[in-house]
């Protein structure tokens, strides 16, 4: 809870700092401030407590998601000094949406009310609608958030006829009193029919096939950073949110009770290998790197999905794989970053020498792009094995295999990317090393690295 | 109104709403001026809200009417946002339809 | 003292390899690799001395994942061939200059690194982590210091990582279905207990096969072995084909057949005749090869089709013969290749047509070549004579067919090998010249010549060295 | 027992010493030093070798040395390890005692070329191998002597290796040889897995106390068999004999010391080493002795054309081992050994006095261009004749007494083989002649300058000579029929009885007047058609007819090529072109499959909001109704 407040005032800092005209201290003093807002939270840590009437519900759940999004956070905060230096007007404005999006992803998974959930992802939401159509001359950016704008309000459209319609079964938005009656032998259809709607929200939300068509297009059309944001935090808010939602409400049980369980597990089944392989092969032939990623990231939905399989036992999984996904993400973002600065595009061609020019990045790129590969001792193949290890227990095998066959045509454009920032000759000098950038990739990269090594340090959290 | 609810029966609210919903979509679906889309989305969710007063009724609870104000405070901050984004595409396509919004893709 | 001091060395050497700078890295390399064969050979020491080398130490909790190496002689004989031959490797190479050599051999000590890790592991994802390990610096200095066309280079080695990588994420894959098996755990030992019925076993043991059939490479897994040997730079070549193959044998026997018994009983046949095939294929298309490098590629291919076969025979023989060959064989491998880059170095070509008349510009050389040759063709008093033979009498054992038709590379292998020595060495004076060999490049040769010859005549150390493993594993397979 | 494992490594080592000494050293001690110690080497071990035959044959029991543990088998355990007993040292006597002649003689022979002291370490490293291959305690040493001595003949072949047709002679030497390595080895393998062992003398030991089952003897027939085939490979029989003409590419005391005398006899050696084996296989043995016949008939007629003096010896080689081969086949060990040591005598002398013609005629080695060399090289002459008598089996000269017993004990068994074998032997005599008269009488055909220099070569090449004429002269009296010393100093080694002594009846001397008429026979008709008549073998273009199939060995080099190498070599290149490219472009197709699913994708994902929205709905209503309204 007391997070979740702090968050907010930082956010309002930020504008204040703005009007008192002290634009060279926001990134500071905002990284600063989340460093706290994360030691308050570790405060906070193990506690499960209720406020405002279960409008929120703090939980080990919520606090460890919330810490990670807090640490991605710092990690865009820190990338944006760089990205926005040169329109200083924008940073504070930019800096406290984030700071807001953030907000808006801690209420999400802290939510004790479907009203706070339904909040949260609006505020998630249009925070994002405004940062993927800030660029206002760039038509490109426009596009990416009319885009977003549309299908994210359509699709907020059916999370709420979803919610209405749990409502409507249940006469109550309290999770605690949901959950409890949803274990009731009989209910109205319409609780499992507002379910599934919201689920399919969601699925829109962490870009799951069929509902995938817009990331592509959003985060190759929106500023880099915010792309960044989207395929790290957004995404990771999603996912995990969905999971709450699901595990929390005692959906599964509940669809037990009126056995559509093997159904829905079907569905589940079906859209996770769907993501896997369409994210995968359609990423095969981009030329553009953040829409590479973005395809990636639809595959890692896939991964990811298949945790609700096991949603009895594996949150932990998930925290893990989702950590490991972001740290990837973040370093490779800051790398992109780092290449396509005053590039107008982020095609492939544009890495072409950088194991020449700058080794580390290059380094640091390659691995991250081997963690999403799945390569060992980086956290992205303990993700993968514990994932696998996970739904072989519950008796999945053919999805592993599926999953299996589908890292390995990853493989096919992740390499893509390193050959050619080693096998090619540069095709531009870049100058300076922005100290910011540098520190980000590593200190992720490090942490992926870590978390590789030690993976039972996140993996017991929630276990 | 609990009494007026028993005549008509709560599943025609539902029906209705649905249906409202369904417009909608279709409006969303069907429609190329920016404009008419979001007054289509508008359309859904005022189903929604609709169906929520229904049930808050149905509940004899008050809850479902004041989620009926988050989500309308919503709205309005999504179109707020929505506007300004199609406006910032006028000025630089001088039109507002989506079926120019091709540019990304592949 | 245990064998996790070798990787730790290895380890720190890579690092420190790379930070030491262009100019000092390849002395710093070979630095490590002596001290790191030095290590090895403490640890053999201490090993035969009855001391316990081996190590496990928890690592992962959930599942349970344990930092276990196992020091037996099995590993220990192949840990001894890895740290052997790297520094021969990385001394070869001082003939070349290398760009950025610093990554080079820090790549190289690595993959040294990740090889010894795979050969110690004792618990199944380490294990196959190590695996992996080994895969991405061979895949740099393939595609980074290969040679010849950078676009052809890149389709090569960018299918064989993939194609790799596909094997073994099937290995993987059964990894995991084995801990839920033994409840949990990776460890080797509580692998090798678990219980498995017949069509479970099958399915695992040919998840490991592909891994293994395409790491070896077994026919028709191989297509990428050629162009990759070509591509790589001899180094890259030497540690592919010295090694890294032999992790692929290496597996079968530790891991593959332990777990799988049943499956290898069943269909022994089956995968000795896919083997064997591999050795009279490997041979034939030899025959005709214009590029040094892709004839030795084509005839590692046959001999480790022979050793792949042998270790399937599920014999004390087999599986003794198949090890010593693999030593045998990653020594002599080692050898022509670096013979081969010699003469790239004065020839600049590794086309045979344009080779020839070596032997009278060079006889020095031309001799340590024909030694080597016949190495290879396994003449009597070589290193892979013991090997050979030992591993054809467990064929003979199993079908005589098996031997005769294993045996036809005695035949064709003199035939392709003799016809290659002729073409390169052999005829009118070249009229290239062709400087004699110098004293790193002899010594490199020497070296290795000396142990072949040497075991050839006393393989007794290396038997009694790996026989009791050899044993307890066996007694694995037969245990039901 | 350490004296003699002493003397045994002496025996062994000091050839191999002189190899080392040679390669390492060789050019800076010059020509005539490194020859000398290549000799001496040899020597040394003739000397040894005299003292172990002294000791043997004194105390009539075998010496047993075991070094250490060589190879580890399971069920069987290999030593490296030697034994010496009357074959071994017998076989040592002439291999060391003409190794050394011929060292002697190359000292001059070779003298002219850079690499004499490559020559020598070659010779060195062969008598190394070969002793190795004789005193070998088990198979498996005998096999590292075995493709040792393929490997230096190999080497000595290609001696001049500037000449790529040399090359190919030596290459093909060594696959043949390798070919019947094969059958040799797998031979091994089964007498291994049979009888679990393969030292000589354990091996005797069980296969005398064991008690036959049917499997048993059949394994034993099928390993006599592969064994065999082993033999064919060294000893130059049908089918694997072609190597051994084309082996002559090297120089001429090679073929005199490797070619004739000693390497060609291993396989009638390793045949004789386990004759209790071939005993057992009695169906083999008849392989055996019709191979023999065979191949000494095909031989000698192919002999009766060549016009190259050293092929003429080559094929008479071929001839006279197959003649061994044929003694082998009826048990009668021993004879074949009497002739493998008469025969070593004559043909190295044979070859010797060509190699002093073809020295003075500066490397000249076609008939057609010599004669009358006779009084240019009485030494020679006269040390060959005496030789070419002793092959045609002229009574009393070393090859009458052991050529006329093969024939004797092939009377005994089988008349056909009998008439082949004496067949043969006519021929011999007819082209040994013809040799002789080619080259020595009339007057020389050869160019002027040539006739110029004629002269008789330096002492250290007749020495050898005469000593090699000398034995080939008296040779005979090891083994006189009615009391023979060979016979009995053999005896211990067979299990049954040694060759029942030919009591002289009628029957025998008849035979052996048979024998005598067929050589004079042969010998008259080349007086007649080369001495008389004075005609030379035209040059090849016209020579026609069954000449011209002879000529050309009945063409079954091109046959082999025919048969074997071009059938590989084209499934090479159709691996190669076709397979191999077909299988990566298979790996390759799989990446290819998904890169065109992915252009196709990239069409759906066709930017517009509307087709989003609609496959979004769509998804959304097929999940609903697949999960309420599927039921």
């Amino acid at each position: 809870m007391n997070t979740l407040i702090a968050i907010t005032g930082l956010g309002i800092f930020c504008l204040l700092f703005e009007i008192l005209n002290f634009r060279k201290g926001i990134i500071p003093f905002t990284i600063l401030g989340l460093l706290g807002v994360l030691a308050l939270n570790f405060c906070e840590f193990g506690s499960t407590e209720s406020y405002y009437n279960n409008m929120i519900m703090v939980s080990r759940f919520s606090t460890t998601f919330s810490s990670l999004f807090i640490v991605l956070t710092i990690f865009l905060v820190a990338l944006s000094h760089n990205f926005y230096e040169n329109h200083p007007t924008k940073i504070s404005d930019f800096v406290a949406i984030k700071i807001f999006l953030l907000a808006g992803g801690v209420a999400m998974v802290s939510f004790g009310n479907l009203a706070m959930f339904f909040l949260g992802i609006e505020i998630l939401s249009i925070a994002l609608y405004v940062l993927a159509a800030s660029e206002r001359l760039n038509l490109k950016s426009n596009e990416a958030g009319m885009k977003y704008f549309l299908m994210g309000s359509f699709a907020s459209g059916i999370i709420l006829f979803g919610i209405c319609l749990i409502y409507g079964a249940m006469g109550s938005f309290d999770v605690v009193e949901i959950s409890t009656y949803s274990l009731s032998a009989e209910l109205p259809v319409w609780f499992p029919i507002g379910m599934v709607l919201v689920t399919i929200g969601m699925l829109f939300k962490i870009a799951a096939v069929p509902f995938h068509f817009w990331a592509p297009d959003v985060y190759e059309g929106s500023p880099a950073l915010t792309t960044a944001l989207m395929s790290t935090l957004a995404k990771v808010v999603a996912i995990a949110t969905l999971f709450k939602l699901i595990s929390s409400l005692n959906f599964i049980p509940s669809l037990e009770n009126q056995d559509h369980l093997s159904t829905f597990e079907n569905i589940i089944i079906f859209i996770s290998i769907a993501s896997m392989t369409v994210g995968n092969i359609m990423a095969l032939r981009q030329a553009n790197v953040k829409r590479m990623l973005a395809f990636s990231g639809i595959s890692h939905a896939g991964f990811m999905l298949m945790t609700f399989l096991t949603v009895a036992t594996s949150a932990g999984v998930l925290l893990y794989y989702t950590a490991a996904y972001a740290l990837a993400g973040i370093a490779a973002f800051s790398v992109i970053l780092y290449v396509c600065k005053n590039q107008h595009n982020e095609d492939i061609t544009n890495f072409h020498g950088l194991g020449k020019t700058n080794p580390l990045l290059a380094a640091i790129l390659t691995a991250s792009l081997l963690s999403m590969a799945g390569i060992p001792i980086f956290s992205g193949f303990f993700a993968k094995l514990f994932l696998f290890n996970q739904t072989i227990q519950a008796g999945h095998i053919a999805v592993v295999i599926v999953a299996v066959i589908n890292s390995i045509i990853s493989v096919g454009y992740y390499f893509k990317l390193i050959l050619a920032m080693y096998s090619k000759e540069p095709n531009q000098e870049r100058t300076g090393k922005p100290f910011l950038i540098y520190a980000v990739a590593m200190i992720s990269i490090a942490l992926n690295i870590i978390l590789g090594l030690f993976p039972s340090l996140v993996l017991d959290l929630l276990n | 109104m609990g009494n007026i609810l028993n005549q008509i029966g709560i599943e025609n609210y539902i029906f209705l709403c649905v249906v409202l919903f369904c417009i909608g979509i279709f409006g969303v679906l069907y429609r190329r001026n920016a404009i008419i889309v979001f007054m289509s989305i508008e359309i859904m969710l005022n189903a929604v809200n609709l169906l929520f007063v229904a049930f808050s009724t149905y509940h004899q609870d008050a809850q479902g009417q004041v989620f009926v104000f988050f989500s309308m405070a919503v709205a309005a901050a999504e179109v707020a946002v929505g506007l300004a984004i199609l406006v910032s595409i006028f000025r630089n396509l001088g039109s507002i339809s989506i079926d120019n919004l091709k540019n990304l893709k592949g | 003292m245990n064998v996790s001091t070798i990787l730790i060395i290895l380890l720190i050497g890579a690092f420190a390899t790379y930070f030491s700078g262009d100019k000092l890295a390849p002395k710093v390399a070979l630095l490590f690799s002596l001290a790191a064969l030095g290590c090895s050979i403490v640890l053999l020491a201490n090993y035969n001395a009855g001391e316990n080398i081996s190590v496990i130490n928890a690592w992962i909790t959930q599942p349970k994942i344990s930092f276990a190496l196992n020091g037996d002689g099995l590993g220990l004989a192949m840990v001894l061939l890895t740290a052997a031959l790297n520094p021969v490797i990385i001394f070869s190479s001082f003939g070349n200059e290398y760009k950025n050599a610093k990554g080079f051999y820090a790549l190289i000590l690595f993959m040294a690194f990740a090889m010894t890790g795979t050969f110690l592991a004792a618990d199944g994802l380490l294990y196959y982590i190590f695996w992996e390990l080994a895969l991405i610096p061979i895949y740099f200095i393939a595609l980074i210091w290969g040679n010849g066309d950078l676009e052809e280079r890149k389709k090569a080695v960018v299918k064989f990582f993939i194609y790799t990588l596909a094997g073994s994420l099937f290995m993987l894959v059964a990894f995991i279905y084995l801990s839920q098996k033994a409840n949990g755990s990776f460890l080797i030992e509580d692998l090798y207990k678990v219980e498995l019925s017949a069509c479970e076993q099958l399915w695992i043991f040919l998840a490991f096969f592909l891994a293994y059939a395409i790491k070896i490479p077994i026919i028709p897994f191989h297509t990428w072995q050629a162009n990759v040997y070509q591509k790589a730079p001899t180094v890259g070549t030497m540690l592919l084909s010295g090694i890294m193959l032999k992790m692929g044998l290496y597996s079968v026997i530790r891991w593959q057949l332990p777990i799988a018994p049943l499956a290898a009983k069943e269909y022994m046949n089956i995968f000795i005749a896919l083997g064997i095939s591999g050795v009279i294929y490997g041979s034939i298309v030899a025959l005709r090869q214009k590029d040094v490098k892709k004839l030795l590629a084509y005839s590692s291919l046959a001999h480790v089709g022979l050793i792949a076969a042998a270790s399937y025979t599920l014999t004390l023989d087999g599986l003794r013969g198949a090890v010593l060959q693999m030593i045998a064989h990653g020594f002599v491998v080692v050898g022509l290749f670096y013979a081969a880059e010699i003469i790239f170095r004065r020839y600049e070509t590794r086309n045979i047509s344009e080779m020839g008349g070596i032997r009278s510009q060079s006889p020095k050389f031309a001799s340590m070549f024909l030694i080597l040759v016949l190495a290879s063709v396994a003449l009597p008093g070589t290193f892979n004579f013991v090997g050979e033979f030992t591993v054809l009498y467990s064929l003979s054992q199993i079908n005589i067919w098996f031997a005769v038709l294993g045996g036809s590379t005695i035949i064709l292998g003199a035939y392709y090998m003799l016809k290659m020595f002729q073409n390169v060495m052999l005829g009118e004076t070249n009229p290239k010249t062709f400087a004699d060999v110098s004293v790193n490049e002899g010594i490199s040769l020497v070296v290795i010549i000396g142990v072949l010859l040497f075991f050839g005549f006393y393989p007794k150390p290396i038997t009694d060295l790996i026989t009791p493993s050899l044993e307890t594993i066996l007694n694995v397979i037969n245990k039901n | 027992m350490e004296m003699d494992t002493n003397l045994a490594l002496v025996l062994v080592l000091t050839p191999f010493l002189g190899f080392l000494i040679n390669v390492f050293l060789g050019k800076s001690l010059g020509k005539t030093v490194s020859g000398i110690i290549g000799t001496v080497a040899v020597a040394i071990s003739f000397i040894v070798t005299l003292v172990l035959f002294n000791q043997i044959s004194s105390t009539g029991k075998a010496i047993q040395v075991t070094l250490f543990e060589w190879i580890q088998i399971s069920n069987l355990k290999i030593d490296l390890g030697f034994l010496l007993d009357q074959l071994s040292v017998l076989w040592l006597l002439f291999v060391t005692g003409i190794g050394s002649l011929i060292h002697l003689y190359s000292i001059s022979y070779m003298h002219d070329d850079e690499n004499m002291h490559k020559f020598f370490s070659y010779l060195n490293l062969f008598v190394f191998f070969m002793i190795t291959l004789v005193i070998g305690s088990n198979l498996l040493v005998l096999f590292i002597g075995w493709e040792g001595v393929g490997l230096c003949s190999y080497l000595l072949i290609g001696f001049w290796h500037k000449n790529q047709d040399y090359n190919d002679a030596a290459k093909k030497a060594f696959i043949m040889n390798r070919i019947g390595d094969l059958g040799l080895l797998i031979g091994m393998f089964i007498l291994g897995y049979t009888f679990k062992t393969l030292d000589y003398s354990e091996l005797k030991q069980t296969i005398l106390t064991i008690h036959y089952e049917p499997q048993i003897v059949w394994n034993i027939s099928i390993a006599a068999l592969c064994l065999f085939i082993g033999a064919c490979g060294k000893s130059a029989q049908i089918p694997l004999y072609t190597w051994l003409p084309d082996a002559m590419a090297g120089p001429t005391p090679v073929s005199a010391l490797i070619h004739a005398a000693t390497m060609v006899t291993a396989g009638i050696f390793m045949v004789t080493r386990l004759n209790f084996v071939f005993d057992l296989a009695t169906d083999v043995q008849t392989v055996i002795a019709i191979i023999g016949a065979i191949t000494s008939l095909v031989a000698a007629t192919i002999g009766l054309v060549q016009t190259d003096i050293k092929k003429v010896l080559a094929y008479s080689t071929v001839s006279q081992l197959g003649l061994m081969f044929l003694a082998l086949g009826f048990g009668a060990y021993e004879v074949a050994v009497f002739h493998v040591i008469t025969h070593a005598f004559f043909k190295a002398c044979l070859f010797l006095g060509s190699g002093s013609v073809i020295h003075g005629l500066h490397g000249e080695q076609d008939m057609r261009k010599m004669g009358g060399l006779r009084k240019a090289m009485p030494i020679t002459f006269w040390t060959m004749m005496i030789s070419s008598l002793a092959i045609s089996g002229v009574p009393f000269f070393s090859g009458f007494f052991s050529k006329d017993e093969i024939l004797m004990t092939a009377f005994h068994h089988s008349i056909p083989l009998y008439v082949i074998g004496s067949i043969a032997s006519i021929m011999t005599a007819f082209y040994m002649f013809r040799l002789m008269f080619l080259t020595f009488f009339k007057e020389f055909r050869g160019t002027e300058e040539q006739k110029h220099h004629l002269h008789e070569s330096g002492s250290l090449i007749t020495i050898p000579l005469i000593i090699l004429a000398i034995l080939a002269a008296f040779g005979g009296l090891i083994s006189l029929p009615g009391h023979s010393w060979l016979n009995e100093y053999l005896a211990p080694l067979f299990t049954k009885v040694a060759g029942e002594e030919h009591h002289l009846g009628a029957t025998e001397y008849s035979l052996m007047g048979v024998a005598v008429l067929g050589g004079l026979l042969g010998i008259l008709i080349a007086y007649i058609k080369y001495f008389k008549q004075d005609n030379v073998p035209e040059s090849d273009e016209n020579i026609t007819g069954l000449s011209k199939v002879l000529y050309n060995k009945y063409y079954v080099d091109e046959a082999y090529d025919a048969l074997f190498v071009a059938p590989v070599n084209f499934l090479s290149k159709f691996f190669r072109d076709y397979i191999e490219t077909g299988l990566s472009a298979l790996v390759f197709g799989f990446g290819k499959v998904a890169n065109e699913i992915a252009i196709q994708g990239k069409r759906l994902q066709s930017g517009s909001i509307g087709l989003y929205l609609f496959v979004f709905v769509l998804g959304m209503c097929a999940i609903i109704s697949y999960i309420f309204l599927a039921q």
